[in-house]
């Protein structure tokens, strides 16, 4: 924990609003002096808000290897979120973290072969960790992503993925849009199914992040195709105030998503009551 | 005591239940001690048999669980209805908030209920048991022999200033019928009302301030039934879960009375479920007071269709600077 | 063990609100009582408890965490905590006493609550134990002994005289400050209490009542159990039970906008709130069903499963009095427990 | 330090039809009105929630005062005769709550009445001075 008090934050600065699709901007934020606000893992989260608007929780979308800076990619869905989508650069906010576990990137994920299935914004969480595994390279096996989202122009980072992900050594990537449209020579048809059409070997690790409904038949077709549970991981998103595990309001069963997780395994999900 | 029986009710519940009439039955589920009632959906004659409670702590108005589950049962519901709570079953009606149909009501009589707050306070506390026969027979951890107090003065402060025993709405009627009383509920009022400003500040201010924002008044309320309350709604901007200080309690108070000004049937629930014992009612019945002194005479639920007295006018109502002159000579 | 005559107690009231804020349950306007600052001519109340619990000192409804100033672009913190002074809280009951360390577990675990914490430190917790308990009293279910209440002093209070024992440095200190209006005694008189106490706990109607079934590890024991929908089935969805409780202590942080700044504040939520866990893209427990499967889930099963077993109810009884529709926490370990022996 | 004089400050909810033009006919005249009536423009008096009222007091106005077209006169044919009913409740039960009555108000003032509007306004505003300033509708939150 950075900051002494945990309800307080610091002011943080938006020095670049990067307009990613219609409704995804990123944000990229540094503290008053111009430093990174603090260090974090891949995976974990940090509190933002507005005074007078209110505060959320937004997934840390830069690799912890980005010591400048920090990038938020955030779908304009309520109040925090549209007002942040009207600001400018040089606009303050304040900032607290980080909170929540992180992926298990430096034991569990090291030699493995990576698989990350996104759909739409879940694209975000993950995207601090493919950086991260890209940045330690030879510590990891084969990436595999797969990403997928309503149209290309929903497509997150997609010049990124195109023109450095891709054109790494070792990482593919496979792209789908829910519909055929004319610029897009893709693959068309929703991510679950891409998966099963890819076929992928068990021999790797999964990394799951998309609305609810994606996660549910994507975990279904990787069971299909062999994978275990413990195999699988994902990361939850409930309503927090407070980060800390304190205020109660993203408990579920006996674990605090802000606190516990928001980074759990499938198996361990299993023992979660279905309340998220 | 009441006069119509416990066993009566289940005779009634049952052979509608039988009859096919009705597929469950809304009634008073005994809990833990004599006096503590929930209101439950009963499914069959065993469960009533075994659980159902009428006694003189029955006050539950089962008016508003009709908007959430006449929807859902299958067949119709049975619902108990005293003179009171018809008249909020009729409001409801009004503003079409459930389907009549899906409804078989019967009335029952009422004596009045208990206020166990009333036994507590001359019998104790540990109250182990309550016979509610001729009178209160009631026993205490602490008491070696029961207390026996008379049910007339222990009731609720809605039934000492019952305004009905008239009910205006059933399928079926258990019982006498009643007639509407002339009470005395707009006494504390007009009493208030004779106290100078200061004297009435301080007075809500010393009731208001122990408001603890739980909204028990808002959710028992049978006239609150908006999906969605403007207390709850972020973007009203007025949402505030606390009573973070005196405006904030005012406000809350002030606006929720004012809400069901002309709705509000008068049934006390407000103040029978505040946990902090705020005379609530005293705020509903000043603006049926008020609008029975501006508009006429005026009972909410008193019949089905009836327009509200503030969502109408008359072209000739008295400006609102008059009020005061007004209250003033009728006092 | 010291004592004072109950005839004199004013004036220990007195000495200790030298040196510190007192507060004691003083009977409000409508019978009830209320912890209220003590100041001459104020009476220690008879009840047996308050309708709102004590949690208020250390973690009170509302609170101001800090305040923001806007210009522009740009937004500046303030922090707008004062100096906590030292207060005495006099005359809690052992219910509530034990509720403290519920909340202790919760706010002074990593990361600290700082603004309860603060609080924590400045209080100092007269306990006395009870006399006369009611009917809605189970606090022995949780392993509770009103007879012997914690708290940095324990007192006793029969018909004529107020013993005290202070149990922590900060007792031992508080009591010395009162040394003067105070003399030694025996433990006679209340050994004598305890005793007759011990005998009313077993006539107690909820004495049968058991967490037997509850504890950590049980969430899916319980958790899709038909039983709920029963229990629930007449909820109103008000929050009664969880601000009368001692031991809830969900919260939420609102900002509001003065017109000249920012205050942005704490206060106590309830999981019985239909908006609690309403967030941009949905809600996870959209009816009251799963609301109130939550708060009683909580209580009995997940907070007992992260903290070694301790339950978080002290049975007090407030909710079992105070409930718009009669449903408590009693019903609900009855019905889930009862079925799942 | 030379203590401020106390000017009451005073919103007025005004309708767009009559009275906001009343106020505009004000002007005009040149007709003298305190400077402290804050108008606030609402499509009819009756668009005036009760909350608009009480949210003015949170917000620091010491009186507030509704406006609209004369009764038989709404643009909207019969909206002020409900403004009417319920200002008439809303007064009434600030009343009860012991808050000064003479601190809310409901004129009538057409398009033509620029001089009833600046007459009504220095009266309201006269008024108001004499009771200073409003504490019992007050947010110290917003007063610091």
């Amino acid at each position: 924990m950075n900051n002494v008090e945990t309800l307080i934050p610091a002011v943080g600065v938006i020095t670049d609003v990067r307009i990613d699709t219609p409704d995804i901007k990123t944000f990229r934020v540094v503290t008053t002096d111009g430093k990174k606000a603090f260090d974090h893992r891949p995976g974990q989260c940090a509190m933002l808000s507005i005074p007078g608007v209110g505060e959320a929780m937004f997934s840390i979308t830069s690799s912890p290897t980005n010591t400048e800076y920090m990038e938020f990619s955030i779908k304009k869905c309520g109040c925090v979120t549209e007002w942040l989508h009207q600001a400018e650069v040089g606009q303050q906010i304040t900032i607290r973290g980080p909170y929540g576990n992180p992926f298990p990137v430096d034991d569990v994920f090291v030699g493995k072969n990576l698989l990350f299935i996104a759909g739409g914004v879940g694209l975000a969480p993950l995207r601090s960790v493919i950086n991260y595994c890209r940045h330690y390279r030879d510590r990891y096996g084969d990436i595999d992503i797969v990403y997928g989202s309503r149209s290309k122009a929903d497509l997150l980072d997609y010049k990124e993925i195109i023109d450095e992900w891709a054109t790494d050594a070792g990482v593919n990537v496979h792209l789908t849009i829910d519909n055929a449209q004319p610029d897009w020579d893709g693959h068309v048809g929703f991510v679950p199914n891409y998966v099963k059409e890819l076929g992928f070997d068990t021999n790797k690790t999964a990394i799951l992040c998309g609305p609810p409904i994606m996660i549910k038949f994507t975990l279904e077709g990787l069971i299909s195709l062999g994978f275990d549970k413990t195999q699988v991981y994902t990361t939850l998103e409930l309503r927090m105030k407070c980060g800390v595990g304190k205020c109660g309001r993203c408990n579920v069963g006996a674990k605090y998503v802000c606190k516990d997780g928001p980074v759990f395994r499938c198996d361990e999900l299993e023992e979660l009551p279905n309340e998220y | 005591m009441q006069t119509i029986t416990r066993d009566q009710l289940i005779e009634k519940a049952v052979s509608l239940l039988a009859d096919g009439t009705v597929s469950c039955v809304l009634g008073w589920q005994k809990g833990e001690f004599d006096y503590d009632v929930t209101p439950v959906l009963f499914k069959n004659a065993d469960e009533l048999k075994a659980n159902f409670v009428w006694n003189d702590f029955c006050g539950a108005n089962f008016s508003k669980y009709l908007v959430t589950k006449a929807e859902k049962a299958t067949g119709k519901v049975l619902v108990f209805l005293k003179p009171c709570d018809t008249y909020s079953f009729n409001q409801l009606l009004t503003e079409h908030r459930f389907n009549r149909e899906k409804v078989y009501a019967v009335g029952i009589p009422c004596e009045g209920m208990v206020d166990v707050a009333k036994v507590k306070a001359i019998c104790g506390d540990g109250i182990v048991s309550i016979d509610c026969g001729e009178k209160l027979s009631v026993t205490t951890l602490y008491g070696d022999e029961p207390t026996v107090i008379d049910a007339k003065d222990v009731l609720a402060e809605r039934c000492i200033n019952c305004k009905s025993k008239k009910h205006v709405a059933y399928d079926e009627l258990l019982g006498e019928e009643g007639e509407v009383i002339a009470s005395d509920r707009f006494d504390e009022v007009a009493k208030l009302e004779a106290m100078t400003p200061d004297e009435r500040f301080a007075f809500w201010q010393g009731e208001l301030s122990r408001c603890i924002r739980c909204n028990a008044c808002r959710d028992a309320c049978p006239a609150c039934t908006c999906e969605k309350c403007v207390f709850d709604n972020p973007k009203s901007g007025v949402e505030n879960k606390s009573p973070a200080n005196s405006f904030e309690e005012k406000m809350f108070h002030i606006i929720r009375a004012f809400h069901v000004a002309g709705r509000c049937t008068d049934c006390g629930e407000c103040s029978r479920v505040c946990p902090q014992n705020i005379p609530l009612h005293l705020l509903n019945r000043k603006f049926i007071k008020d609008i029975n002194c501006f508009y006429g005479e005026y009972q909410a639920g008193a019949e089905v269709g009836s327009r509200a007295p503030l969502v109408d006018y008359t072209t000739d109502d008295l400006e609102p600077g008059e009020v005061f002159d007004r209250r003033d000579n009728n006092a | 063990m010291r004592k004072c005559s109950l005839n004199s107690i004013n004036s220990v009231f007195a000495e200790i609100a030298k040196a510190a804020t007192l507060y004691l349950p003083v009977d409000g306007k409508d019978g009830s009582a209320v912890y209220t600052k003590w100041e001459e001519g104020k009476v220690w109340s008879n009840a047996l408890n308050t309708v709102r619990s004590p949690k208020d000192f250390f973690f009170p409804q509302t609170e101001n965490l800090m305040a923001f100033k806007t210009a522009g672009k740009n937004i500046e913190i303030i922090d707008t905590r004062s100096e906590s002074e030292d207060f005495v809280i006099f005359g809690v009951r052992a219910c509530d006493v034990k509720s403290f360390e519920i909340l202790d577990r919760v706010f002074l675990s990593e990361p600290v609550d700082t603004f309860y914490a603060a609080r924590r430190a400045h209080g100092v917790i007269v306990s006395v134990a009870c006399t006369k308990p009611s009917e809605t009293c189970f606090c022995g279910t949780f392993g509770i002994n009103p007879a012997e209440p914690a708290g940095d002093i324990s007192a006793w209070k029969t018909e004529t005289e107020v013993f005290f024992r202070a149990n922590t440095e900060k007792g031992v200190a508080l009591l010395s400050k009162i040394e003067g209006l105070t003399e030694e005694c025996t433990d006679e008189a209340v050994d004598a209490q305890k005793e007759k106490i011990s005998a009313i706990m077993k006539k107690l109607p909820l004495k049968d009542v058991t967490t037997d079934a509850f504890g950590g590890g049980k969430t899916m024991d319980y958790f899709n159990s038909p039983a709920w929908d029963e229990l629930s089935q007449s909820c109103l969805g008000c929050g009664t039970c969880t601000f009368v409780c001692p031991t809830c202590q969900c919260y939420d942080i609102k900002d509001f906008n003065t017109g000249k700044g920012v205050i942005r504040y704490r206060c106590w939520d309830s999981c019985m709130y239909s908006e609690f866990t309403r967030m941009a893209h949905g809600n996870n427990r959209l009816s009251q069903k799963e609301r109130f499967r939550q708060r009683f889930m909580h209580k009995l099963v997940y907070y007992p499963e992260n903290n070694d077993g301790l339950f978080s109810c002290v049975g007090c009884g407030r909710c079992l009095a105070k409930c718009p529709i009669s449903m408590n926490i009693v019903k609900v370990m009855k019905k889930i427990g009862g079925e799942n022996k | 330090m030379q203590m401020k004089e106390y000017k009451p400050l005073i919103v007025a909810f005004c309708c767009n039809w009559c009275s906001y033009a009343g106020a505009d006919l004000a002007g005009n005249n040149r007709l003298n009105y305190p400077a402290d009536v804050k108008i606030i423009r609402v499509p009819c008096s009756c668009r005036v929630n009760p909350m608009f009222v009480l949210r003015a007091f949170q917000r620091g106005a010491d009186g507030v005062i509704i406006c609209g077209c004369h009764p038989g006169d709404c643009h909207y044919t019969s909206g002020n005769y409900y403004t009417r009913r319920r200002m008439a409740a809303l007064f009434s039960m600030l009343d009860y709550l012991g808050i000064e009555k003479e601190r809310t108000r409901v004129e009538w003032v057409s398009a033509a009445e620029g001089a009833k509007f600046a007459a009504t306004m220095n009266d309201f505003a006269e008024k108001v001075a004499a009771l200073g300033e409003n504490k019992r509708l007050e947010d110290l939150r917003c007063k610091q």
